[in-house]
């Protein structure tokens, strides 16, 4: 059961008036404009024992994305694919309302709209991953491990899982008479075959104003969020709408003038950090 | 989850597999007042999708501990039956059932005015009785209608419906055979009375100039659909009087 | 760990005498007389993706019932025969003290008076659904689904089986050289086929009154219940004393005679109703 | 499940496997205080069949939102070890515990004195230690047992016993093996002294008459139970006087 | 998570005083000196369809131990090898504060402890259990049934898991050509192989003193307890250290000491119990 | 499980397979301050074994029933991360652990002065983010760290290290590979400033002479990660003097 979540009354609005007031000059309060990421830094490979790896810090939120890619059996309705499966945790160290137990909403909606973003602009190429048709594929595993929250987790978690998966390698199997496989998890066979990459694009609405990135505060004091997932070629490859409040048709159009933009920043680190990996 | 190529979902003249145009929706039932127990409830068919809603409340929750101060809780349940589906659902509920309970939840929140009950909870329970593509905006049309029959002041009526993008088609009101294709399926829910759009998900690639034809599609559409409610709510309404 | 339930304690005394007096006079607050079944209405069929389907309204209590029949594994004992499963939901839907929730004391033993007494009788021919000995068998899964309670849920959660069953049918499979089976959905072998029909007759014992088919309120106020399932020939196919009093030697002979009698009023409206859409 | 017609249950003269004349129990042993931090518990066996029963309270529940103003909760859970039956159980309940836990509580409340402690729990914890038929039946005589054991106020005993019918034949105190094969099984518990038959199931198909013939078998053999358990209780409160 | 748990602050403090007053001259409230366990008893055969059990009371402590033997299929990284699991149960008829729900965290550690002692020492010759290799092994379950709990929950429960295991029998079974195995329940093979014994000594340190075998009131004024594992040639087999206070490495020497001391003790009770049994 | 007695995890010249002599622990690395939620945190590294600790609190808990009138509860919640392991670990609790939540507990309340924090709960997470050997005694270190990290006042820091028996050899802060083919794993917890072993539990079998050199291996090495614990602590207070 979805239950409206609790909002201590008074003190947001004093503060999101004082927030307006800032964004009505262009400004917020972290020195950003309205329209820009907060500094982006992504390192790859922190996780030597998994198969990819990448922590994302994007302001003062951090997400460490793992990926493990081990043998297991198709899906029946696709029995020429591997499988793609994401989950996400948010840990109690994370943030002191985060609770020890099993995803909450927030974390099931979070891991649902990175896995479908990835699987519809086919980022994996799952058909590359049969070891035998029908019967043995590899499973990749996107483990998200949001450990410290500032706002905004479904970019940070995205460019996370996108570098882990993007310097992911796939390991080496050997395949007995008897037909089992044995994973060789020192060996491996060469990069997990990456066919595409694609970012989210968090905009919060405060009041009449659209803001990209938002922090913690920001998101607390925000009517609604939008989460756009947008591909290299700037398509649209994914949306929700997350939050309590509705939007105009105007402020569609502008979420997505603001997402494009802030788009190429993202692909931009994202990039980079690649490059420099390697 | 399969897109295969060599299927065809439209006919020669365009039409769809079911006959319908691509701006056409299924056929639409809407009933009110169909429980007894419930404080509101309503039914709603789109084509074969049927999704049963039920309102309780304003109330005080079991868990007292819950309660906001200054306004009412919603607590919306999006759950299917088990006889729903192809294949039977096991009845806990999956990932799935909780996120689509999370976005109908917000869906509502715009809309309905919890601050005229603070310290209570509204329950809405949604069961999607026959699953034949569309029950989310399905559901959140059925909420609208079983709020309205519980007299819980609202701000306006939503309700929902789903375009999809098929072989580079956009078409309305998608089923399931058509969803199990499509390269997009969005998901929009609105009240076209105070103009806002309070349900939008895209699951698929889709150019932004699609999306904008796409949401004025199913905006088109909500508002038909907003008024087929209307309509049911005042012949209920007139029928008491009687 | 079962619990005491709570009742109000004062109003139902109250409540309690105003209906015994009206019982001593033979009368029911809804003009029934003791003995007679409310108003019972069974539409099947009201779920057409489903192998077989019924609501049922008994008075204001409504119950649809959903048949569903897959492929699966038989038990290590029975081989050569499919397996039936009987589920029961209370969802929150239909009454205001239902919790959403995995299935609570009462919803698991009315499900399994149901199962007992289908199984008992023999109702579905478990024979007749084997595709493989001993490795693919027919899962008939009855789910009864409460969505409104005004009372006396066994006696409507086994017409609605029972209609549902009656009514189903069985799916037609194509058996591949690998020895899979696959379940063509839309077209069908013929009906499931049945052997036998049950109904249960419910009654409550209020003071020295034993009333049948008891509404909501009557059951808050009585003192315990004798859920009877019968047979085509008026045998007893199973028993349940549901409730937190005791009967005499006596009670209980009055019980059978008012249940038999009940029963052919479920049986005559359960064939009526079949006979409507067959 | 098992119904194979070609398995005899019966011996030429009409005794059972194992000896047993068809009104025949099995041998029964009780023992009461047999735990220490129990404020009251009993172990009783049915031939192979062995449960254990202790009860505490009446006490403040730790859960203080489940009380009832004016008398105690009864709390009772029915559950297997795992080691108790052919099979090891799961020690998760099974949904069979949580139905039979209901059944014994049902069993229980007509007898015991709960408004004299309101706002209390009673707890009864019933553990199997080895199936082999009449689990629940031995287990209500257990619970009888521990309180009255406990000193809870009851209004009288209570036992139970299992009448099935094999063969078209009417037999008391069914084992396991005999419940694999029979038509129906009907559990059966009673309060003798104050006339009331407080626990009854029948799993199976019988005529009328063969339920009132069986009925008759098992109240007649309540009686002796409860004859025993109050020459368990006396013998263990007079040693408690010497 | 696991958290402190809640201990009434003012009365243990009493006793706590009174106890270490006893202590100082050596006697303790049962009139037992410092080191030396309680009487014990040690049944075995008490359920008769159990493969092997045994009643254990330690004082006022009663544990049950069962074992039951089914077929399985081994371990993936150990194919020539049986399986034995080792489960705990504090049941609530046990104990006031036993609450009905499954295994908390002392419930646990305690099976983790006996189960990694009886795998260290090799009790169980787990080579002797397969039936196919890499296929078919024996599952030996051991269940802990905490009846009636006086403290000193871990050398009871080792004591009955121990008799259990020593007396336990192997199932027969038959070999179907299909490769399905039917275990025989009826029939035996003989003695399950067991190759080494093993039991726990459990000491409290209260204040400056190391007790042996506490009973639940010591335990409730303890400041920590040692269950330390003993072979039969003396050595250590597994050590846990339970509870909220540390040791000194001079107080570990003394443990050491009373532990081999009381190991004596139970490994004479335990071969006698078996003794008398064989 | 596995110990086949053909493979050697010693070369030659007695150093042990990635060049460490028996009694030398892997590279250590000690970082504070590394969260900024958090009261307090640390990151630790034995080798390639890194565990981040969180503390959160003195605070009032959510569930108020579990304070404790004249102290802070203390929580402690280890947790391996999915990708820690060389299998995906499924991130529901195991129940290893759970005893390993409780073991770190029990190490931690000899040196909290939770009599300072009435009515309070002090949080202790403990995250693996990669296992190879020692998470325990590396997660008690973090723990120690990020309890300082937060101001909690404490007796003394506390450490931890594991000693491993491998072919008859005592080694220190044994690694994965090593403790797959040990005799017996040692891990040990302590607070040398107060000569207090707050965590011991031995996986294994020893003689007790073996034990006690263990012991005290162990203990010489946990002086030099307390000292490096104080080091880590001054040089991040000093920066922040600055």
């Amino acid at each position: 059961m979805s239950m409206t979540p609790f909002r201590v009354p008074v003190v947001p609005t004093l503060k999101k008036e004082a927030f307006i007031s800032l964004y009505r000059k262009g400004m917020r309060i972290d020195d950003r404009d309205l329209f820009t990421p907060r500094k982006i830094e992504i390192e790859t490979g922190v996780i030597e024992k998994a198969e990819g790896s990448a922590l994302v810090k994007l302001g003062n939120t951090k997400v460490l994305a793992g990926v493990k890619i081990e043998v297991g059996t198709p899906f029946k309705d696709t029995p020429n694919q591997g499988v793609l499966t994401v989950h996400a945790e948010f840990v109690p160290l994370a943030s002191p309302v985060f609770e020890p137990g099993p995803p909450d909403e927030n974390a099931i909606e979070l891991a649902r709209v990175i896995d479908r973003s990835l699987r519809e602009v086919g980022a994996v190429d799952l058909e590359s991953l049969v070891i035998r048709e029908g019967e043995k594929v590899w499973i990749v595993w996107v483990d998200l491990y949001v450990i410290d929250h500032d706002g905004n987790l479904f970019d940070a978690s995205m460019l996370a899982a996108m570098a882990a998966l993007r310097t992911a390698k796939l390991p080496d199997y050997e395949e007995y008479e008897t037909g089992e496989i044995e994973v060789l998890k020192d060996k491996s066979q060469g990069p997990l075959k990456i066919n595409h990459t694609v970012v989210t694009v968090t905009t919060a609405k405060v009041g009449d104003y659209i803001i990209v990135d938002p922090t913690l505060d920001e998101e607390t004091i925000a009517d609604s969020r939008m989460v756009v997932a947008i591909d290299e070629q700037g398509r649209i490859a994914g949306l929700q709408k997350t939050g309590e409040a509705g939007y105009t048709r105007e402020e569609i159009q502008k979420v997505f003038n603001i997402s494009q933009g802030a788009a190429k920043v993202y692909f931009k680190s994202l990039e980079e950090a690649l490059a420099r990996k390697g | 989850m399969a897109r295969k190529d060599d299927v065809t979902l439209f006919r020669e003249d365009g039409t769809r597999l079911d006959g319908r145009r691509p701006d056409e929706m299924r056929p639409i039932k809407m009933e009110v007042g169909v429980l007894d127990n419930a404080d509101g409830s309503a039914l709603v068919e789109f084509g074969r999708t049927k999704v049963l809603a039920a309102v309780y409340g304003p109330r005080e929750p079991v868990q007292k501990y819950i309660v906001i101060p200054d306004k009412a809780v919603l607590r919306v349940r999006y759950h299917m039956a088990p006889f729903s589906t192809s294949e039977r659902k096991s009845p806990a509920p999956s990932r799935r059932e909780v996120e689509l309970s999370k976005v109908i939840r917000e869906a509502l929140e715009p809309v309905v005015l919890t601050d005229q009950f603070p310290r209570t909870a509204i329950d809405i329970f949604i069961e999607v009785l026959q699953a034949d593509g569309g029950t989310r905006t399905t559901g959140l049309t059925a909420a609208s209608l079983a709020l309205a029959d519980a007299g819980i002041p609202m701000r306006a009526l939503v309700g929902g419906v789903a375009v999809g993008k098929i072989q580079g088609r956009l078409v309305l009101d998608i089923d399931e055979v058509e969803d199990n294709y499509a390269e997009a399926d969005m998901p929009v829910g609105a009240a076209p009375d105070i103009g806002l759009i309070t349900l939008f998900q895209i699951n698929g690639v889709m150019t932004r100039e699609e999306v904008m034809k796409g949401l004025d599609m199913a905006l088109e559409a909500i508002n038909r659909i907003v008024e087929m409610e209307k309509e049911v709510l005042k012949s209920k309404y007139m029928k008491v009087e009687v």
